[in-house]
């Protein structure tokens, strides 16, 4: 692989993503138009497809105001790292055989630790605003983030312990014969429950639930600055769907009538679409309730699944 | 320079100074434990870089454990910090040097 | 790879000074992530990767995390940065720097007394390191489980904080089963006399 | 009856385990019973074992039962085994029914003490205690009894402990007895070497043979059980504490320190009669000590103004009469008064609990006084008491055992006229010091008004107890009178007669002379203290009257004698020894240590800094060393 063809990767997979993140604003408001039984966005373009071009105007023309009480460097380092984090993320996926920025030995637990620097993006921002609410949804942020974290990384370990290898092209490949699904369904539950509270999706937008904190951490954010927090969300969806396909769906595998990228996306955008569903129609539940959840229902929920896993492992190897 | 161990070993010395400073400087508990981390954090640099001097496991199995320490120390020295700061309304650890049950005053 | 060792050293030191000079504990906590960051990558550069990634994961992952939590429960802003300003004077941070100066020193003195040996750069497979981890180290393992466990205990139980009074929702929860209410209010009692209270904030009789 | 003789002892320790064991949670009703009705079992016990002694005495003279073995080591044996023979049942007698007696009045006279319980466990440990002493078969369950009641003294003495002066008293009884006591242990370490047993009926068999007539070991031997004798009955020179030991409650000085324990010493060499026979030294000894006491001791009471210290110093006086009759060799005379004096003595001491109790706990007999016709049951009773203490002629008790006393100290064997002449002019002193205890207390005006009348439980005892006052000395008459002797029939049944010396005037001569003596004395009192009482302000007017009526008051300032010759010395020497070089060392290291600690609690700050600082120079220390290597 030549450094031309590394970079070509490289640039590829950046602005495939920035575009689909782009595009998820057009998709998710359709959809909860859909299932809301309402029209939605429908003018611009067609099916109002061009909302997403004016969206970006709107952030791109919009007053860039910092606060005169914030903390200004961090104000503006927060949104960057939430987008860095995530799109640092990306880069252990194998969306084909061949298409994968940096197939590391340690692949999974780079998007662990990824995505564990992701909450920074979340506190910073809450801290930086100098603003009560800001802060009560970083605090509330941080906490969940921390502990949802946990079991994220602890839910992956039966595939980890299965495929014996942290790299995640292997994990695609013993998949060939069964997808994980069957074999980790309670791994497969907790990670993705772990995934909506990683990237504080409704239900579990607690950070910034409107109707309690205004907008939580980023109340004061605005324009393009806002627009990153936005845009980190939907890559945040966008990564937990693709590693949801890759280790517990096969990822690219699939019957050979469709070529493996196009496997791989119609299953990431199935799980995204599925955070919409979810959107459209959970309640939020309340701040103790989905701590006492994490820690008292999942977490040994999740060292069960070890426990056993680790079990029939030892049993089927006699 | 050439890249040997003992580059490595100063590097860490020179982490581990630094903490040292810090802890000997700052006044504010919080700063403290800060300090701490670098210093153990240096320690396990040194760990690891011995152990890569031999090609054995060992030093990251040391760097593991004094991950595991920094863990639960942290864990108690915050707790510690919140009550601190609830009793005293500082982070002052000068305030802190009563030995016996005596009243802060 | 020395070069990525070299920047990685240089990131590292600076940044760790950054941190111990810094008035805002949110500024000092960010160069210290800055400060992890740059330690992973020197341990990515000695060919530890798996070290690399617990470093992330847990120091700057967790535990910087759980500083910021604090420091930001505390509400440590403008403030304190004031207040460091003022505790940070050269007379006091001059006579501790010379001795760790003196200590660095005299660490540089006996390392390059040693014989230099040339770092080969081999990684040492992070299988070999999980089969030491329960093999030879695993009564160390229990007994950092232990430990851990222990200071999850002694957390718990060291940031008990007296609760004053419950979230209405929480109020309403209790109202149900008759048994606890009963227990919560003899626990309000007590602490009701035992709270001091501060001496302006005790309630005034209107006369 | 035989096999009943381990109830008497039996009863009282009951009662003792009950209430030391339960006796806090029980009611004060049910304390009485079991402290009183114990020692009452016990004295039924006797007089139906006394009756059954007299009418049909035992073939070998003596009651024994063998409870278990007690001790085997060696050729050392020893079981517990009591024995009673006529010597031992004149005291058992004494014991168990003066005993019955004061723990009746006790019911009553401590009922308003909180201390009920330990009161009658005390009280009824001693019963056991001295009931052991003298029924012991052999003389280390005699030294187990002679123990027991020093402990009980001491627990009783001490009973009112909040008072730092009664546990002074407790305390200097305690060791005072302890000289004593070590003394007599050492005698009978010797004896058992000499006889190789401790059995006393082998002992009283073996000596005559094993020992010479005045061989320096006997003499040695029979020196050292003097010696605890006068430890435990308060001779001279171990007197001291028994005027101190009045600290305790009434009914204590009563049993105790008047009718039974003091006379231990008496009952001891009575026992040991066939040791001291065979030492006319230590007979000649016990002779002199005996005489010298009662003139000291009398001359004591004369001055004293605390009526239970009068009553003390007669008691000290009265057990010298014992001693000197058994120095003389008139055995049986010496149990006689010893058991006249148990009645009037325990007596005296009741009646003054009663006076005491009346007016306020008052002592001193000069805020006394006009006492006859507010107390009068107890003034006739203390009446009788004090006559039989004077031995008032023919109609009292004290008479007929003190006149024999008297009789014998020149007539016996061991007699001579110098020991008479202590003893008769121990008599006239008596008889004053008597008659102004009953004159300053009962005549004259009152001074301090009577609050409480004695309850019937304490008035019926007194009674009894002065009955037998009179009517005890009428069982014994002296030769030329009426010659009656039950006594001294019963008593030579153990010990021996008394071996009258030849070419001596005749009896009536010295009973015209104590007769005399002792109205004389008695006059002198009433005269003194009822018709001229300015005489006695005459002469305190004069210092050298005021001296030694000081001199005497101090009990011949044996207590400062004392403190200056063993005291002193002994805390001299102490304090000499807490400066000496070693204890310099210990000191030195203390106060090195000390100053160490001292230096390094400045170190001892806590301030976290200072720690880690402190740290860093030990690592620069070391790593300095490192560099220069």
């Amino acid at each position: 692989m030549t450094v031309l063809q590394h970079v070509l990767i490289v640039l590829g997979v950046l602005f495939v993503l920035l575009n689909i993140a782009a595009g998820l604003i057009w998709v998710e408001r359709r959809m909860l138009a859909m299932w809301q039984e309402r029209l939605g966005p429908n003018r611009a373009g067609p099916f109002g497809i061009l909302i997403v071009l004016a969206d970006t105007l709107k952030l791109f023309f919009k007053e860039d105001w910092i606060p005169p009480f914030a903390d200004k460097w961090i104000f503006i380092t927060a949104p960057a790292i939430v987008v860095a984090s995530v799109l640092m993320g990306f880069v252990i996926i194998p969306f084909t055989p061949t298409i994968i920025v940096a197939d590391l030995n340690v692949g999974l637990l780079f998007f662990l630790a990824m995505s564990s620097l992701g909450v920074y993006s979340i506190v910073l921002g809450g801290w930086a605003s100098n603003n009560k609410y800001s802060l009560l949804g970083a605090l509330r942020g941080a906490s969940q983030m921390i502990a949802y974290e946990v079991f994220m990384g602890l839910s992956l370990m039966g595939v980890v312990m299965m495929t014996g290898s942290f790299k995640l092209s292997d994990i695609v490949m013993a998949q060939k014969n069964m997808w994980f699904i069957v074999t980790q369904p309670l791994g497969a539950i907790i990670f993705f429950i772990a995934g909506i509270a990683e990237t504080h999706r409704l239900p579990f937008d607690i950070p910034e639930a409107e109707s309690e904190l205004i907008a939580g951490y980023h109340a004061e954010y605005s324009g393009m600055k806002f627009g990153m927090f936005f845009i980190g969300e939907y890559l945040g969806i966008t990564l937990i769907s693709a590693m949801m396909a890759t280790m517990f769906f096969g990822g690219y595998l699939g019957p050979a009538f469709l070529p493996p990228w196009a496997w791989f996306f119609l299953k990431t955008f199935a799980f995204i679409l599925f955070f919409i569903l979810l959107r459209a129609s959970l309640p939020r539940p309340r701040y103790d309730q989905l701590m006492e959840t994490g820690w008292k229902v999942l977490l040994p929920l999740v060292l069960l699944n070890i426990l056993v896993t680790g079990a029939v492992l030892l049993w089927l190897k006699g | 320079m050439p890249f040997n161990s003992q580059t490595v070993l100063i590097v860490a010395a020179i982490l581990f100074a630094l903490g040292l400073v810090g802890v000997l400087t700052r006044k504010n508990i919080i700063f403290i434990l800060i300090s701490v981390e670098i210093m153990l954090n240096a320690a396990g640099l040194a760990f690891v870089a011995a152990g890569m001097r031999w090609g054995q496991p060992d030093g990251q199995i040391m760097f593991l454990f004094v991950l595991a320490m920094a863990a639960a120390e942290v864990s108690v020295g915050l707790a510690l910090v919140l009550q601190a700061h609830h009793q005293y309304r500082s982070l002052d650890i000068d305030q802190m040097k009563a030995l016996k049950d005596e009243v802060p005053g | 790879m020395p070069v990525l060792f070299y920047i990685a050293s240089v990131v590292a030191i600076i940044s760790t000074l950054m941190v111990i000079t810094r008035y805002q504990p949110i500024h000092a906590l960010l160069y210290l992530v800055v400060s992890f960051l740059a330690m992973a990558m020197i341990f990515l550069s000695l060919g530890a990767p798996f070290v690399a990634i617990l470093e992330i994961i847990l120091y700057a992952g967790a535990i910087i995390v759980l500083l910021i939590f604090v420091v930001m429960m505390l509400n440590l802003g403008k403030d304190t940065a004031l207040q460091e300003r003022q505790w940070l004077q050269p007379k006091t941070w001059v006579g501790p720097s010379i001795l760790c100066l003196v200590l660095l020193t005299e660490l540089v003195i006996l390392l390059f007394r040693s014989p230099e040996v040339p770092m080969q750069v081999k990684p040492v497979p992070m299988r070999a390191v999980s089969i030491a981890l329960y093999k030879e180290y695993v009564i160390a393992v229990e007994l950092a489980g232990f430990l851990l466990m222990a200071g999850i205990v002694g957390a718990a139980h060291i940031s008990k904080h007296r609760k004053k009074h419950l979230h209405r929702f929480l109020q309403e929860e209790a109202k149900g089963p008759q048994r606890r209410a009963e227990k919560l209010t003899m626990i309000r009692e007590k602490e009701s006399t035992e709270a001091v209270l501060p001496a302006e904030k005790k309630p005034v009789k209107k006369t | 009856m035989n096999n009943l003789i381990a109830l008497i002892p039996a009863f009282p320790f009951l009662g003792f385990l009950l209430l030391f064991l339960i006796g806090r949670q029980l009611p004060k009703p049910f304390i009485a019973w079991i402290g009183a009705g114990t020692v009452c079992a016990a004295a039924v016990l006797v007089l139906l074992l006394g009756i059954q002694f007299l009418q049909a005495p035992p073939a070998d003279g003596a009651y024994t039962q063998t409870l278990w073995q007690w001790l085997s080591t060696g050729h050392f044996s020893c079981a517990f085994r009591f024995r009673i023979d006529a010597l031992s049942l004149v005291f058992v007698f004494v014991i168990t029914f003066v005993g019955a007696l004061i723990h009746l009045y006790s019911v009553a006279f401590m009922k308003e003490d909180r201390d009920y319980a330990r009161f009658f466990a005390s009280m009824n440990l001693f019963v056991f205690a001295m009931l052991v002493l003298v029924m012991a078969d052999n003389l280390l369950l005699l030294y187990l009894g002679w123990e027991g009641v020093g402990l009980c003294s001491y627990l009783l003495i001490g009973f009112w402990y909040e008072t730092p002066a009664n546990c002074r008293a407790a305390n200097k009884a305690f060791y005072i007895t302890r000289i004593g006591d070590t003394a007599m242990a050492i005698g009978l370490f010797l004896l058992f070497k000499e006889l190789g047993t401790l059995t006393i009926p082998d002992i009283l068999n073996a000596s005559p043979t094993h020992f010479q007539q005045g061989a320096s070991n006997t003499t040695l031997i029979a020196l050292l059980l003097l010696a605890g004798g006068m430890g435990k009955s308060a001779q001279l020179p171990l007197q001291t504490w028994l005027p101190d030991a009045m600290a305790g409650p009434s009914p204590v000085s009563a049993l105790i320190h008047a009718a039974t324990m003091v006379t231990a010493g008496v009952y001891l060499i009575a026992r040991m009669h066939v040791v001291f026979q065979l030492s006319p030294l230590a007979m000649a000894a016990t002779a002199v000590v005996g005489g010298l006491t009662l003139l000291v001791a009398g001359f004591s009471a004369m001055v004293q103004t605390d009526i239970k210290r009068i009553l003390a110093y007669s008691t000290i006086s009265q057990i010298g009469y014992m001693f000197l009759a058994l120095g003389v060799g008139a055995w049986s005379a010496a149990i006689f008064h010893f058991f006249t004096h148990a009645f009037f003595k325990a007596l005296l001491f009741l009646a003054a609990g009663v006076v005491i109790e009346s007016l306020h706990h008052e002592h001193n007999i000069f805020r006394m006084g006009g006492l006859k016709n507010r107390l009068p049951l107890v003034f006739k009773t203390f009446l009788a008491g004090a006559a039989a203490l004077a031995a008032l002629p023919f109609v009292s008790s004290g008479f007929y055992s003190k006149d024999q006393i008297l009789w014998y100290t020149w007539s016996a064997g061991g007699g001579s006229p110098v020991l008479w002449m202590l003893g008769i002019s121990g008599a006239l002193i008596t008889a004053f010091y008597t008659a102004r205890l009953v004159i300053v207390v009962f005549y004259g005006e009152m001074k301090t008004p009577v609050s409480t009348y004695p309850a019937k439980l304490m008035t019926v005892p007194l009674v009894i107890l002065a009955v037998l006052s009179v009517v005890a000395g009428f069982v014994e008459w002296p030769h030329n009178i009426l010659h009656l002797s039950l006594f001294s029939e019963l008593v030579q049944k153990v010990l021996p007669a008394t071996i009258l010396r030849t070419g001596i005037p005749s009896e009536i001569v010295f009973q015209g002379i104590a007769i005399l003596l002792t109205l004389t004395g008695i006059y002198s009192g009433y005269y003194l203290y009822y018709r001229n009482t300015h005489v006695i302000g005459q002469w305190q007017q004069k210092p050298a009257f005021v001296a030694v009526r000081n001199f005497f008051f101090s009990g011949w300032g044996f207590d400062r004698l004392y403190n200056t010759v063993f005291v002193k010395p002994f805390v001299w020497m102490t304090d000499l020894n807490k400066t000496d070089f070693f204890d310099q060392i210990n000191k030195g290291l203390a106060s090195g240590s000390r100053q160490l600690n001292r230096w390094f609690s400045y170190s001892q700050n806590g301030s976290l800094r200072w720690y880690v600082a402190g740290v860093l120079v030990g690592v620069l220390f070391i790593l300095t060393l490192q560099l220069f290597v």
